[in-house]
């Protein structure tokens, strides 16, 4: 059975990755703006898409897909706080409102999408084409160990981008700028801090991480369809509030969290009390601890 | 009041509004008001979908198991519904914002899952404890859903529902109660300062909520014919949330129209195709852009037409009345 | 700033014109196709309106649009067929209204209400799910108009009423043949299961290949569930496989199914996946490469018949044409039911709508691309289905695989 | 009637109040100063029950309040203003102060959906004695105007007007002249005096001394969480030690 445990461990590291991945791009938003982008799903679906339509019709090499795909995301980010978050911020509206129009926005992302499928393959699913990745898995004998090259490419890849993230925010003048939006809005625009520039980087960037975690998801699963947001927009909401909100640290521990639980609960109560394991303890860590494990306490929260 | 269904269908149908589609709007209206309850007292709950869900589930294995009436099965539906959010509430009412959204989506999402596998606990109850030796029981049929519900409501009753409670929702929010509601919204804790029994006052509205999700749930099982799990899911939470977003909720006429609109629009926009999707996200999208207050907000109109003024006659805008 | 926003504005369209010349590739247009088969029993109708309108019913946007596109495609297809050809008289033009259920049943009755009450359609197909078939068949049925399910595989559908046909198989007429043939070819005696525990399709899949292997008294080591949606499966795989089973029983749609064969692979697990109709679309054998050696699928369409039917072959050809993709079991199933109203019409020669349930429940031996075709008293359909098996690439009946394997032993 | 006795309050490590003593008598108005931080508010906080001491006893009538929930304290009958004005803004000016009146309604919810004889009498009153408040504070003018929307010396005057509408027999008012100019302070004064005579108790927060004189019969001097001095206006005012921590912080 210890082959079985260690080959658990190693699924919840590659799904937990994905997650977090996902997670961080929500999280960046959250932690900045404190409003939730539900459009981010869209995002992710939409970087997979690029992705697809760069590697598979243009046949470009994975690398080039990676970048468009981050690139075009990161774009669509900006634009969606310019349509869908700038108005309704300048008009003082609740944040429920701009929850809202995000969710419009994500509707008529998805849409386009399929729109884009049905015209450029005529259904709409497509997989990406089978020889960007190595597909042997590497087998460690001794310990029962499979990891196939693409999940093994998503561990290190979150890896990366969460200590570039993490490096971003604490040690550049722009994440410093970041948090001192995050913080006070009113007080980093005295400090002669353009507020809204940095909101448009924030933005970029969350989407560019999205857009990069739907590539990678979509190098794991090969098909990609206008829908492939909607099932992880739940699993990145819960891993986000599960670590704290606003936290990157907290995204991509929650991200984790949720994967072990997920796979744990497979293994012990059966694989259809999953999600409800998931939520239970979502349930009582927000009782517990409601900012969430690595969340700042409200009242540090302007 | 055929007469009055029928007078207003002919008026709405050549907008593609059929009678099926009058009546979704009206079970939604009530969703919509059971969410304008809660953002009015300032709690951002989700848990709407599974009220519904546990109204939809327990009226129809009463009228179908146990052939109850309707209006019984309502009444029995509302009070189980009540009596499961007054212990949810307590807890989780303690939390806020977001945080609050997210235990009472997961608490929808434990509802759901419970749905889809009572059937085997049950299954594997009877075959541990009772030796029943069962290959397989059925009683809400996990994903399958519970299927060919006799469809038992009709348009004048969710008439006649609607109206009772706008009448009662009206009498609600000028008295005593109706005005701790829009303090504890404001001000949590000078509420408490004004004698307020906030705790009180949120759980309450809590149950309220939950008991006319679940009357909405009684009445959608009861016209879809099929109740699944999949229909309560965080989609139909988000939904409930949009009616009253979109509708607005500084009025109670907000969140019914907010219903109405949301339903009607994918039925309108049908004649657009496949574009109807891309439609369906841009309507939003741009309501709550240009209207953030919702469609029902006299003063968002109000700006949004002084405004418009202004553009199309280059004049500088009047000053408001009022301010703000 | 305004300036910043127009920028932005043109770095988000330049996207799309790029996806728009990357699809430019259109196909060529030409009408030199095969006659499918016509149904020769009836003659030319002689008494039909210049139009026809039948409604159709698929979920057209959200994630049932993987599967209901695919059936739109597939009625445009025949229904374009049926008009070029005349197959209902000179001059006589079948229209197909479509209308999207976005795999929900409140839209469905829309959908449905508006198509038989407002429209007055002559006939529906669809919708997609069995869910929302439960919820918008009646209105049908209530309004003497006969709806057709043409994936709705679900326990009940029929007995809605004398209206309600459908011409996909249930899975229990497809699976326990398929079980039986694979333990006599593979000597099975213990074998993991996994299925979708939300969905209609899937449980009803997963109720079948209990039963049948409980029949056979097979082992079941273990049982697995996931959600539809899920792409990973690695968990519940590692569980599965740790127990050493001689074969995986999986009850997935074709989405799932893929990733369930990939990840199987992966996790070195090489023996056979048996599944159910879920299972046969072209996209498995696409997505899933040489992992999908091995795979068994009972199916009610066999998609790479080495000797097919000469309706099949000539579907097949006709949807590759036109949309540049292999048509799946859905697509095969959508195709087959717009000719089949289409001849329901035609031998009823008449746009009455008992007359023309009447001339439906009345066909018999068609020659569709599922086979011969015809109903039973319950308006289900009746003919063959086929065990399949992944070999060499491609679709291949069990059968005869397993005779070549035999006949190469010797 | 209000008697704090050896209360303390920590955060963490910060001792925001230690060891404090206090005592507020029927119909006398009390002023508590101290330079900014040293635990003021906290102190107000604590008797109405939005913070909870961490030891030592508050009796309001010899009962113990300082378990109690804010709302029980509240219909006890102990009323507050907030140094941040901190108004139902949406609400106007009259329905703050109808908000006020909470505690006195009994009529029922039933009751008020039913439109019962008894609830539209106990409406009736609450709305009269609503408009005597207004009128008694020079609020009529603004009654139907959202409470956001008022003039800034408007607001302050509806705190107090929604404090006494809670029918309250010890009224907390912490630093109700913050931002008005001498003239308002002083009519503001003239209001508080006039609180006594209406039965009730008041302990009044306040950095201006000219109020402090005006309408203290006595005054406690708090710094770094202690009372410091306590005594008449005038004894205070000439205490060495409250001299001292006065420029001491200077």
């Amino acid at each position: 059975m210890d082959g079985i445990l260690l080959q658990q461990i190693v699924n919840v590291i590659s799904l937990g990755s994905i997650y977090a991945l996902f997670a961080l791009g929500y999280s960046l938003v959250f932690s900045v703006l404190g409003v939730l982008n539900l459009a981010h799903s869209a995002l992710f679906m939409w970087g997979a898409f690029i992705g697809l339509l760069v590697t598979d019709r243009l046949e470009m090499p994975l690398w080039v897909g990676l970048i468009a795909a981050m690139i075009v995301t990161g774009l669509l980010s900006v634009l969606l706080e310019l349509i869908a978050f700038r108005p309704l911020r300048k008009r003082g509206a609740a944040r429920i409102a701009q929850l809202i129009s995000s969710i419009g926005a994500a509707i008529l992302l998805v849409n386009i999408a399929q729109l884009l499928f049905i015209r450029v393959y005529n259904r709409v699913e497509a997989a990406y084409p089978r020889g960007l990745v190595p597909r042997q898995p590497i087998i460690i004998e001794e310990l029962g160990l499979r990891i196939t090259p693409a999940r093994l490419i998503v561990v290190i890849a979150a890896l990366v981008v969460m200590i570039l993230l993490q490096y971003l925010v604490t040690r550049t003048s722009l994440g410093q700028q970041m948090r001192a939006v995050a913080f006070n809005q009113r007080t980093a625009s005295l400090l002669g801090i353009n507020v809204n520039y940095i909101f448009l980087m924030t933005f970029f960037l969350a989407g560019a991480l999205g857009g990069l975690a739907g590539v990678l998801y979509a190098l794991i699963t090969n098909v990609v369809d206008p829908f492939i947001g909607q099932n992880i927009a739940l699993i990145g909401l819960t891993a986000i509030v599960l670590g704290g909100m606003g936290s990157i640290n907290g995204a991509v521990l929650g991200g984790f969290i949720v994967a072990g639980i997920q796979i744990i609960s497979i293994d012990t109560v059966g694989s259809s009390y999953r999600d409800a394991l998931v939520f239970l303890l979502l349930f009582a860590i927000l009782l517990i601890r409601p900012q969430g494990i690595l969340g700042q306490p409200e009242s540090t929260r302007a | 009041m055929d007469f009055l269904i029928e007078a207003i269908l002919s008026v709405v149908r050549p907008i593609g509004i059929t009678e099926p589609v009058l009546q979704f709007m009206l079970v939604n209206a009530i969703l919509g008001i059971s969410m304008y309850l809660l953002l009015r007292t300032g709690m951002f709950s989700l848990a709407n979908a599974g009220f519904m869900a546990i109204g939809a589930y327990v009226s129809v294995l009463l009228t179908k198991e146990l052939d109850f009436a309707l209006g019984a099965a309502l009444v029995v539906a509302v009070i189980v519904c009540a009596l499961i959010a007054l212990p949810i509430g307590l807890p989780v009412l303690r939390l806020r914002d977001i945080y609050l959204a997210i235990a009472t989506i997961g608490f929808g999402e434990v509802v759901r899952i419970f749905f889809l596998n009572v059937d085997n606990m049950i299954l594997s109850y009877l075959n541990t404890f009772q030796d029943a030796g069962l290959r397989r029981y059925e009683l809400v049929g996990g994903g399958r859903g519970v299927r060919n519900v006799e469809r038992l409501t009709e348009t004048w009753h969710l008439i006649v529902f609607l109206i009772v409670i706008i009448f009662l929702l009206t009498r609600l929010q000028r008295s005593r109660f109706g005005r701790a509601m829009v303090a504890v919204r404001q001000d949590e804790r000078v509420a408490a300062n004004m004698g307020i029994n906030v705790v009180y006052v949120k759980n309450m509205v809590f149950v309220l909520s939950a008991m006319l999700a679940g009357a909405a749930g009684v009445f959608n099982g009861h016209l879809t014919r099929i109740v699944t799990p999949e229909m309560f899911g965080f989609d139909r939470a988000v939904d409930i949330l949009a009616y009253a977003v979109l509708g607005g909720t500084s009025v109670w006429a907000g969140p019914i129209v907010g219903g109405f609109v949301l339903t009607a629009l994918p039925e309108v926009l049908r004649r657009f195709n496949e574009y109807r999707g891309v439609f369906n996200g841009l309507v939003l999208l741009l309501v709550i852009v240009y209207l953030p207050g919702g469609l029902i907000n006299p003063q968002g109109w109000r700006k949004l037409w002084a405004s418009a003024r202004r553009r199309l006659t280059g004049q500088p805008a009047q000053p408001e009345a009022g301010g703000g | 700033m305004k300036k910043f926003r127009l920028i932005l504005s043109v770095l988000f369209i330049l996207p799309l014109i790029f996806v728009s010349v990357v699809s430019a590739d259109e196909h060529d247009e030409d009408a030199d196709t095969p006659p499918i088969g016509f149904w020769e029993e009836c003659e030319t109708p002689q008494n039909l309106p210049d139009e026809l309108t039948i409604g159709a019913i698929f979920g057209l946007s959200e994630a049932v649009a993987v599967y209901g596109i695919a059936q739109r495609q597939a009625v445009e297809l025949a229904v374009a067929e049926v008009n070029a050809w005349g197959y209902l008289g000179e001059g006589v033009t079948l229209r197909v209204q479509f209308e999207d259920s976005a795999g929900n049943a409140q839209q469905a009755i829309a959908a449905m209400e508006k198509l038989v009450v407002e429209d007055g359609v002559l006939a529906v197909l669809g919708p997609t799910l069995s869910t929302e078939a439960f919820a918008a068949d009646p209105i049908a049925q209530e309004n003497g108009t006969v709806v057709m399910g043409v994936s709705n595989t679900a326990i009940g559908i029929t007995d809605m009423g004398d209206f309600v046909f459908r011409n996909s198989l249930p899975e229990e007429a497809v699976i326990p043949g398929t079980v039986e043939q694979a333990i006599d070819a593979l000597g099975l005696e213990r074998v993991g299961v996994m299925y979708g525990d939300d969905d209609d399709f899937t449980i009803s899949g997963f109720d079948v290949f209990v039963d049948a292997l409980d029949d056979n008294e097979i082992e079941i080591l273990s049982v697995e569930t996931f959600a539809r949606g899920d792409r990973d499966f690695s968990s519940q795989l590692t569980s599965l496989i740790a127990r050493n089973p001689d074969a995986l029983v999986v009850s997935a749609l074709a989405a799932e199914a893929v990733q369930i064969i990939i990840q199987a692979r992966e996790f070195g697990y090489d023996g056979p996946i048996i599944g159910g109709n879920g299972f046969n679309s072209p996209a498995v054998l696409d997505q899933s490469g040489e992992d999908a050696e091995g795979v068994i699928v009972g199916a009610a369409w066999n998609i790479g018949d080495p000797d097919p039917e000469p309706s099949s072959e000539a579907f097949q050809q006709a949807f590759v044409e036109e949309y540049g993709v292999a048509p799946d079991q859905f697509a095969a199933q959508a195709y087959t039911g717009a000719w089949l109203f289409a001849t329901a019409i035609r031998c009823a020669d008449s746009d009455d709508r008992a007359d023309i349930r009447d001339a439906l429940a009345a066909i018999e031996d068609f020659p569709s691309p599922l086979g011969l075709y015809s109903f039973d008293e319950n308006r289900d359909p009746v003919h063959d289905p086929i065990a399949q098996i992944v070999f060499e690439g491609a679709f291949l009946p069990l059968a005869s695989v397993i005779e070549g394997a035999a006949e190469s032993d010797e | 009637m209000l008697v704090l006795e050896n209360v303390s309050r920590h955060f963490g490590g910060l001792q925001a109040l230690s060891g404090v003593n206090l005592r507020v008598e029927p119909q006398r108005v009390v002023g508590l100063i101290g330079p900014n931080g040293a635990g003021k508010t906290t102190l107000i906080n604590n008797i109405s029950g939005l913070d909870h001491p961490s030891s030592g006893h508050i009796l309001f009538d010899g009962q113990p309040i300082h378990r109690r929930a804010p709302h029980r304290i509240a219909r006890a009958g102990v009323a507050r203003t907030y140094q941040n004005i901190r108004l139902f803004g949406e609400a106007t000016t009259f329905e703050n102060v109808l908000i006020g009146q909470h505690g006195q309604g009994r009529a029922s919810m039933l009751e008020a959906i039913a439109f019962w004889p008894s609830f539209r009498r106990e409406e009736r009153t609450l709305r009269e004695r609503a408009r005597e408040l207004l009128a008694q504070f020079d609020l009529m003018d603004v009654a139907d105007v959202p409470a956001a929307n008022l003039p800034y010396g408007a607001q302050r005057r509806l705190e107090m007007a929604r404090a006494l509408a809670t029918n309250p027999r010890l009224v907390l008012l912490d630093e109700p002249t913050a931002g008005m100019n001498p003239s308002e302070t002083r009519a503001l004064g003239e209001q508080i005096l006039r609180l006594p005579q209406m039965g009730l108790a008041v302990l009044v927060i306040e950095h201006d001394m000219s109020l402090i004189h005006q309408v203290c019969d006595e005054v406690y001097v708090l710094n770094f969480g202690q009372i410091i001095a306590h005594g008449t206006p005038a004894e205070v005012r000439d205490d060495p030690v409250v001299i001292e921590a006065y420029l001491g912080k200077e």
